[in-house]
């Protein structure tokens, strides 16, 4: 199977994540989206490497998984201080700031 | 030529003592007025210096001083006056010692101290003989701008009831006139940067420059608009009558005496120059708004009952005769129209100064509180008369000469627009005597009877039609009378004379002999006027007529 | 024949206008303190112009001269200098005014003694003898203008004199808001003027008015009449002047009567170059002229103010003056001699009235009257012999200057003559029956006088100048006429006198005059005199008196078709400004606040609504970004 | 066998100084006692900016590429970087205000303690401060000068992830009103990272199409094949998205008046300041380096999106009620004005037109009044917070004239009132633009700042012409920090409007990018 199968399935994690991102609730899930999104982009990254022959995509994967994971340390801390204080994580509850 | 920078003094003075009074200790009120009595009169004495030594004969720009200010803009801190800023600086130096001195007694609204008020009125000073030395377009646009800022405190912080709805009104509309002349501005340069190789912004330079029609008109009216904002005409007028009623009366005097002539002076000095083509051919819709506005203004004026919304609207009308005068393009035009700068600020000035005095006596700004003033206060009335008179423009006041001078210079070139502004004279007859005679004449009325304030339809207190025939036959012909009024009306006090008495004195001064300021301000109305005047073509009489009639 | 340079006397000539100035400005700025010895100040400055202008009248002798004083205004290619011109015309006017000026003063002294701003009265009195004197005096049209204006101000501030008296001061403003309509036109006339021929000097206009076109000739000379129609009080500009009789009496007699309304005549007279050029506008001045006299003679006929029907009087009286000029060099002289004998009787009738009003407590309701000629003979006198001056009576000088205006027209010989003279002498027996009515319901008969008045005869200082002013209309027209004939005094002015043959022999016209006259006594007579005068106006009376009583409704008319759409107009028009042009701002503004508020409901504050708006901003930027980069 | 990529420490310096601070920040939190890592925390913080201020002020002139060129300095990298790094300093001193809040610090004692727990309420009085905010913006401050001179995809997507991370976390940290902190510190991160996710993913497009993430190398392969590839231009709109959306421009501004509003004050000044600065350094180094050849059609899609920026910015702003949230507001609308200097730049190479320098002056005079503007509104106190709703600020010229007239003046420079920084700075980028022909955009933009003119004259209405409440709120007394920075920031917005000629040299002369 072609490199671009793997490019569209990319294209479709991403889109996939995007559209959790709209439509879930839970701010951990929705988090979880955006890591999937990061992800389908580093996918995309090795999957160029590999078509150039370069391997200048896998480095740039590893960094992003660096960058993902600080992230990750501090997204939890702060939706968890949130979790905390609400004793919810949707993402709905949090608007009392607007308009 | 005198090698002292006049000019820079009269820009650096007033902000100096605008600063010392503004750092006054609280309570030093006296203290802060004498501080900008003197101020203010150091300043017309330079001005008056700076008129001796300004040759009427000689170069178009003189008592120029000029430094870099920000080179990569291409912008020099360049300062100079022709005979016409000369005049108008002059007009400053007069008017504003005669408003400190009017403001003298005033009681700021909310416990507010009057030095804030005279700080501002000095750094306005100094802002406003910026606007008119400058002759660097960006160091104009500059202080056009920066005017706005003191202006806009003294409405908003010592105005009437509504200050803050008109001082807010009145900087919105002067800031959008202002940010779209920025962009004619900016374009200007941009224009003379592609013209000349490296951009600039002086005056002198950038009238050299030929400039495309098409990119002419645009830049044209970024200044037009702006310009007819400041000086309004009809329909951009209506912030007016707002901050004219709102402002204290010594801004309002400031505000039609001289902000709003800055508005007239960018079209002579900038639109023209600058644009002729595009002037040439956007004059005849430009001259609709004039006259138009000459008309319109003068029967709104009419109809007001608010005494110092009258007095707005009539300076409306005015700016109308003005703008007919410039966009004549003759040099008679010309010249009366900025003679009418200097005349119109006098007497308006003076007609709001007495305006003011009768309201400080009456606490209503309503034409139908009053009737009868004259009785009670005869000095009060020949004053306000006079001030009346010179703003219909009676033969022997100032305001004849320059009305007469822009009429019979238009009327050559612009005759259907000539007659029809002609026409606006009986209108100034007729506002300016009904308010004389609703206030002044007739038995004691409003406030003079019982002492009370109540809101006066414009019309509630005409005589009937035909009174005078009726009453005459019925009535005997000897002095009715006089009902005895419980509130009495002071007469001028030993300060309002003093500050009327220069103004008067000026409105018959100039009306005899004014060919010595018309000596001054011609050779920069004909520098001007020639590029129109020398074009073959009757200067589009044709289009004149087609505009007037319809 | 061209103007000489000043020399003698009349190079302080200008002292003419200077003297009343500076009366003017001491007595308004000195103020209280000029209080006691103001009037004698006022008093003496114009009897010092009047000699003035004596001394100079004798030694003028037929010259043109001028005397140049400054530059008033040089722009471009306009130069109006401030320069007098001192012509036999002007010296004619300037002994009219200055004489007649000065015995009026006398007379105020002690008219208005009782008046507690009798000084100010006598500083306008004073202002406006200098503005007539510029008027008359100055050598262009905008000097002519400054004082035209001049005068208006100073009879605005004369008829408002009164002013706490609403129908003073709405008469004070009727009169200065219809003069600046005449004036407008006179405003236009000069700036056409300078359009066509560069110049506004009587010199420049006069010498080159020949070369414009006949219809250019003929608009300035409609635009000249139009200022006189406004100064004059002629049709249909005539309303105001009967209004201004608010003003004291002494005004009346010297602003309304003999001097400022007739200003219109010289202005006609002093342009007769330009209506030599232009036969249209000549036969306009006619009809304004015919029509006014009409007008004035029939409303004098049922006025029942004593001072309205000698306003009416006046305007009727103008109108002849009117029509004499408009006949050209044939009528120049005469309206011009009818002009001065009229200021004499007419001044002198309103004098008389005054006196009268004085004795009956300012009653001006001739009902109210009756029966005074037994007390108060010396006014009495005068004022009959004003009256027999006025309407006519063979050999006192209204006969002599009257007459000669009826020839005159029925010398035109065409039809149109003819007509005119009908209309004159139809009017001068109008004018011997109202004036017989006056007469008549004044002195005679029994008095109906309000209870608690005393007649009196004036003060000598009052009876002196009526006396004065009574033997100047008893001889003035003879002395105009016959003695040391006016037409050839004025020669240099309008050339020499042409013989006019006559269509109709002068003396058929006399006796018709006369006849005409007689009969107007009588029915005078029949009328007013033989039955008792009702105290009160008769309600039901004929349409014809009732218009009659109402001018002809001028005032209506002026009204309805005028004030009331003005004011209309206007307060429409705050309306419009109100709702429509700051509405419109206001409303943009509101709009503003409006959608911004809307647009601030997508701030919803939730976070995947947020997302969804980037998410779409993405698609939105990577469309168009492929877009552009695809076209 | 593998050679070190070149890497000339002096070019550096200033990122090495500011890191390095950070660092010793982290040590210094772990272990000097809690008593004393007040002083010490913003010693070394004010010694790490104030060192990369002076470092990268000596750069000045500095044109190379290092660090295996990755890292570009050249004048506008060190502009930008002594721009982030002096507002940075000045930041570090609104954070270290102690006399304000009555329990001395404008940080939570304890982000973990849940908010209105009561411990929570107890730390609320006590007098403890947290101070691990001081190396987390140090860090941030590191990221953005970092952003500004990366010179590949890649060093920028980490660079905005440095600067971000320690974003998220100092705007939860708020001491008062706590929950609109936490749920902006929540709002922010999520946003933030799906940005971050699309920057990335277009990171990966833009590589898949030139085979390169090094600007230059996407500059010649952008030229080579005319036009583009499909890849490249969606990489591209992908990361212009990434980089908008933290210059808060509009449509992707949703985040910025929520959190500017729930952010404590100091910090709300920190990221309307340096982000701002650090965001558009991106942009302008992204579209004119790799995209800047003449093929490019971007300009099209940035033309737009400064209109909506600057509309959405200005209308929205007219009925906000809240200070913070109105500036937020405003600074979306300054976001569209700064894109139409952006826009000014002639198609040259390397900016030719006055665009740069005009953008870059823009952004420090923006940057300074903005903070100056945050640190008045951390004086006006009611309770124990600040009174950031509109109304409480009635009649304040009467109870603190030198407070109101400070404000009045960064309102007016925002506004861009003549004699201002603000003027100079629109007059600035207008130029720029009508340069290169856009004077619509500049008419549209003139309005826009004439309609933003109303809400900021609303405040000085406010101020100087209502009558005061009778509940008006307290003025506090600031300390030393925030004397300095208003002195600093006044100071600036006056010169900066009055001569402002030196300070454009330097941003003309520094207009320049290698790569």
């Amino acid at each position: 199977m072609s490199l671009t199968h793997y490019l569209v399935l990319a294209a479709i994690l991403f889109t996939i994540g995007a559209v959790g991102v709209l439509v879930r609730r839970n701010a951990i899930v929705v988090f979880m989206c955006i890591e999937l999104m990061l992800n389908s982009a580093n996918l995309t990254l090795v999957t160029f490497a590999r078509a150039s022959g370069t391997l200048d995509g896998q480095i740039m994967a590893f960094f992003v998984m660096v960058v993902a994971a600080a992230e990750v340390v501090v997204g939890l801390a702060i939706i968890m201080s949130l979790f905390r204080t609400r004793r919810s994580a949707s993402v709905d509850d949090a608007n009392l700031l607007k308009y | 030529m005198s090698t002292f920078p006049y000019l820079l003094a009269m820009i650096v003075v007033p902000a100096v003592g605008a600063a010392v009074v503004a750092a006054l200790p609280k309570g030093r009120d006296e203290l802060a007025k004498q501080l900008s009595l003197g101020v203010s009169l150091l300043v017309l004495v330079l001005a008056v210096l700076a008129t001796v030594a300004f040759d009427a004969g000689g170069e178009r720009f003189q008592l120029t001083t000029s430094v870099a200010w920000i080179p990569d803009f291409g912008v020099d801190f360049a300062l100079g006056v022709d005979g016409i800023a000369l005049v108008m600086l002059l007009l400053i130096g007069v008017l504003v010692p005669v408003v400190v001195l009017a403001s003298w007694r005033d009681e700021p609204p909310g416990r507010r101290s009057m030095q804030a008020f005279f700080a501002w009125l000095l750094l306005l000073e100094s802002l406003m003989v910026g606007v008119f030395a400058a002759t660097d377009v960006f160091l104009f646009y500059v202080f056009f701008e920066a005017m706005l800022v003191p202006m806009y405190f003294i409405i908003g912080s010592f105005g009437g009831p509504r200050r803050q709805y008109a001082a807010v009104k009145f900087f919105l509309y002067s800031l959008v006139g202002g940010l779209v002349m920025l962009a004619a501005v900016i374009g200007l340069y941009v224009v003379s940067a592609s013209e000349l190789g490296e951009g600039t912004f002086a005056f002198d330079a950038l009238r050299q420059i030929e400039i495309d029609p098409g990119v002419q008109k645009l830049l044209f009216l970024g200044f037009f608009i702006a310009f007819a904002i400041k000086a309004p005409l009809v329909p951009f007028h209506t912030w007016l009558p707002d901050s004219g009623a709102e402002a204290p009366i010594g801004g309002s005097v400031l505000l039609v005496g001289v902000l709003d002539k800055v508005g007239t002076f960018g079209f002579l000095r900038y639109c023209l120059p600058l644009f002729p083509d595009a002037s040439r051919d956007l004059a005849p819709y430009v001259l609709v708004l004039a006259v138009a506005g000459v008309l319109y203004a003068a029967l709104l004026a009419m109809g007001q009952s608010d005494m110092k919304r009258l007095v707005s609207y009539t300076s409306i009308a005015h700016f109308g005769f003005i703008a007919l005068g410039i966009f004549a393009f003759t040099t008679e035009a010309g010249t009366g129209a900025v003679l009418y700068m200097v005349n119109h600020g006098i007497a308006t000035g003076l007609l709001f100064l007495v305006v003011g005095m009768l309201i400080a006596r009456g606490g209503s700004r309503q034409v139908g509180d009053y009737g009868g003033v004259a009785r009670q206060a005869p000095l009060l009335a020949g004053v306000f008369l006079v001030a009346g008179l010179a703003s219909l423009a009676l033969p022997g006041t100032n305001s004849f000469v320059s009305e007469f001078l822009v009429l019979i210079g238009s009327f050559p070139t612009r005759p259907v627009f000539t007659v029809l502004a002609t026409v606006g004279i009986v209108l100034a007859a007729l506002y300016v005597l009904l308010l004389y005679q609703r206030t002044m004449h007739g038995p004691p009325r409003g406030v003079l009877l019982e002492g009370g304030i109540h809101g006066g339809d414009p019309y509630d207190d005409v005589p009937p039609a035909r009174g005078g025939a009726s009453a005459a036959t019925a009535t005997v012909t000897a002095p009715a009378p006089p009902a005895v009024p419980r509130l009495r009306v002071r007469d001028l006090s030993r300060r309002e004379t003093a500050v009327a008495a220069p103004m008067v004195a000026l409105v018959i001064a100039l009306g005899v002999y004014p060919q010595p300021l018309i000596e001054l301000i011609e050779p920069a109305v004909a520098a001007t006027m020639s590029e129109f005047e020398l074009d073959p073509d009757g200067d589009g009489v044709v289009p004149a007529d087609t505009e007037g009639t319809d | 024949m061209e103007t000489v340079p000043a020399d003698g006397l009349i190079a302080a000539s200008w002292l003419l206008i200077a003297l009343p100035l500076a009366g003017a400005a001491v007595l308004l700025l000195g103020g209280r303190r000029t209080d006691r010895w103001g009037h004698l100040l006022g008093t003496g400055t114009v009897v010092a112009a009047f000699v003035l202008g004596l001394l100079c009248t004798l030694q003028l002798d037929g010259r043109q001269v001028e005397v140049g004083l400054y530059t008033f205004v040089a722009t471009g290619s306009l130069d109006v200098p401030v320069g007098l011109l001192f012509d036999p015309l002007s010296a004619v006017f300037v002994l009219l005014i200055t004489g007649v000026g000065a015995l009026i003063h006398v007379y105020s002294i002690g008219y208005m003694a009782h008046d507690p701003r009798r000084r100010r009265f006598f500083a306008y009195l004073n202002l406006f003898v200098a503005a007539m004197l510029l008027l008359v005096l100055g050598d262009n049209y905008v000097a002519l203008y400054v004082g035209w204006e001049g005068v208006g101000l100073a009879s605005y501030l004369l008829i408002a004199f009164w002013h706490e008296r609403p129908a003073a001061a709405t008469a004070a403003k009727k009169a200065f808001i219809m003069n600046r309509v005449g004036d407008v036109g006179l405003a236009l006339a000069i700036f056409l003027m300078f359009a066509q021929l560069g110049t506004v000097s009587y010199d420049g206009v006069f010498g080159s008015v020949g070369t414009l076109a006949a219809g250019t000739v003929t608009a300035i000379g409609l635009l000249l009449l139009l200022g006189a129609c406004g100064k004059s009080g002629q049709f249909p500009l005539q309303a105001w002047l009967p209004d201004a009789m608010e003003g004291p009496t002494p005004v009346s007699a010297l602003i309304h009567a003999a001097t400022m309304v007739t200003a219109g005549v010289y202005l006609i007279a002093r342009s007769a170059p330009i209506y030599d050029e232009t036969p249209t506008a000549r036969a306009v001045v006619l009809a304004v002229g015919a029509i006014t006299l009409l007008i004035g003679a029939i409303a004098g006929c049922a006025q029942d103010d004593i001072k309205k029907v000698l306003a009416y009087s006046t305007v009727s009286q103008i109108g002849y003056m009117f029509l004499a000029v408009g006949l050209g060099p044939i009528g120049y002289v005469a309206g011009l001699a009818h002009l001065l004998t009229h200021g004499f009787f007419k001044a002198g009738l309103f004098l008389g009235a005054g006196s009268v009003m004085h004795a009956m407590n300012d009653q001006v309701d001739m009902r109210r009257f009756g029966g005074l000629a037994p007390h108060m003979k010396v006014t009495f006198v005068t004022f009959g012999l004003g009256y027999l001056a006025l309407i006519g009576f063979p050999f006192l000088s209204g006969f002599y200057t009257k007459d000669a205006i009826i020839e005159a027209a029925f010398d035109r010989g065409d039809g149109w003559g003819y007509l005119l003279g009908g209309v004159a002498i139809l009017a001068a027996g109008l004018t011997a029956f109202y004036m017989t009515r006056l007469m008549l319901m004044t002195f005679f008969g029994r008095p109906r006088w309000e209870p608690g008045v005393h007649p009196h005869e004036s003060p000598p200082v009052m009876t002196a100048p009526m006396v004065l002013l009574a033997v100047g209309s008893v001889f003035a027209g003879f002395l105009l006429v016959v003695a040391f004939p006016l037409e050839e005094w004025l020669a240099p002015v309008f050339g020499e006198p042409v013989e006019a043959e006559h269509v109709v022999a002068p003396i058929v016209v006399s006796v018709l005059v006369t006849a005409v006259m007689v009969i107007g006594v009588l029915t005078a007579w029949l009328f007013v005199g033989r039955r008792e005068v009702p105290a009160a106006a008769p309600v039901r009376v004929s349409p014809v008196t009732r218009a009659a009583r109402r001018a002809l409704y001028a005032d209506a008319v002026n009204e309805s078709l005028l004030m009331r759409p003005g004011q209309w107009l206007a307060r429409a028009l705050v309306f419009v400004d109100n709702r429509g042009v700051d509405g419109a701002v206001n409303g943009l503004a509101a709009s503003l606040g409006g959608s911004s508020s809307r647009l601030g409901r997508t701030q919803t504050g939730f976070v995947r609504s947020y997302a969804l708006s980037m998410l779409g901003g993405a698609v939105v930027v990577a469309g168009a970004l492929l877009a552009v980069t695809a076209g | 066998m593998i050679q070190a990529p070149d890497l000339s420490l002096g070019a550096l310096a200033p990122l090495l100084f500011v890191f390095g601070a950070a660092c010793v920040g982290v040590l210094v939190e772990a272990f000097a006692p809690r008593e004393t890592r007040h002083p010490v925390q913003v010693a070394i913080a004010l010694v790490g900016t104030l060192g990369g201020l002076v470092t990268s002020l000596l750069l000045a002139g500095e044109r190379q590429v290092t660090a295996g060129g990755a890292l570009a300095v050249d004048g506008a990298a060190v502009f930008l970087q002594a721009t982030i790094a002096g507002l940075g300093a000045l930041s570090i001193l609104l954070f270290a205000e102690r006399s304000l809040d009555p329990a001395r610090s404008a940080f939570v004692a304890a982000a973990a303690v849940p908010a209105g727990s009561p411990r929570d309420r107890e730390l609320m009085t006590a007098h403890r401060v947290q101070t691990e905010v001081y190396p987390l913006t140090m860090f941030a401050i590191g990221g953005m000068m970092l952003f500004v001179a990366a010179n590949d995809l890649l060093v920028m997507f980490v660079a905005l992830e440095v600067l971000s991370l320690p974003l998220y976390l100092i705007s939860g940290l708020a001491r008062r009103r706590r929950l609109l902190s936490q749920e902006a510190a929540v709002k922010y991160f999520l946003l933030g990272s799906f940005a971050s996710a699309f920057f990335l993913y277009g990171l990966a497009l833009v590589y898949g199409a030139t085979g390169s993430i090094r600007l230059s190398a996407i500059r010649q392969d952008a030229a080579a094949e005319t036009g583009g590839g499909v890849l490249l231009v969606l990489g591209l709109a992908l990361l212009i998205v990434g980089l908008m959306f933290k210059a808060s421009v509009a449509p992707f501004h949703a985040w910025t008046p929520d959190v500017y509003q729930g952010a404590p004050t100091p910090v709300t000044a920190f990221m309307a300041a340096c982000t701002k600065v650090a965001a558009f350094g991106a942009i302008l180094r992204l579209l004119y380096v790799a995209f800047g050849t003449s093929e490019w059609t971007w300009r099209p899609l940035v033309y737009g999106i400064a209109i909506v920026s600057m509309v959405v910015g200005a209308v929205l702003g007219l009925t906000q009620t809240d200070l913070k949230r109105m500036l937020a507001y405003s600074s979306i609308a300054h976001a569209g004005f700064l894109l139409t200097g952006v826009l000014g730049f002639g198609g040259g190479a390397d900016g030719t037109g006055s665009g740069l320098g005009a953008t870059m002056f823009y952004l420090l005079a923006y940057g300074l009044a903005t903070l100056g503007i945050f640190a008045v509104l951390t004086l006006v106190r009611e309770g124990d917070g600040e009174a950031t709703h509109l109304s409480k600020w009635a009649g304040l010229a009467r109870r603190s004239p030198l407070t109101a007239a400070v404000m009045a003046l960064f309102l007016l420079a925002l506004a861009g009132i003549p004699l201002t920084s603000g003027f100079t700075g629109k007059f600035a980028v207008f130029r720029a633009a009508i340069d290169d022909g856009a004077w619509p955009l500049v008419v549209v933009a003139l309005l826009a700042s004439a309609v933003a003119a109303f809400f900021y004259l609303r405040v000085i209405v406010l101020m100087y012409f209502s009558e005061p409440a009778a509940d008006g709120p307290t003025v506090g007394v600031p300390g030393l920090p925030t004397t300095i920075v208003l002195a600093v920031t006044v100071a600036a917005t006056v010169v900066l409007g009055v001569v402002p000629g030196a300070v454009l040299d330097l941003a003309e002369e520094a207009a320049i990018f290698v790569g």
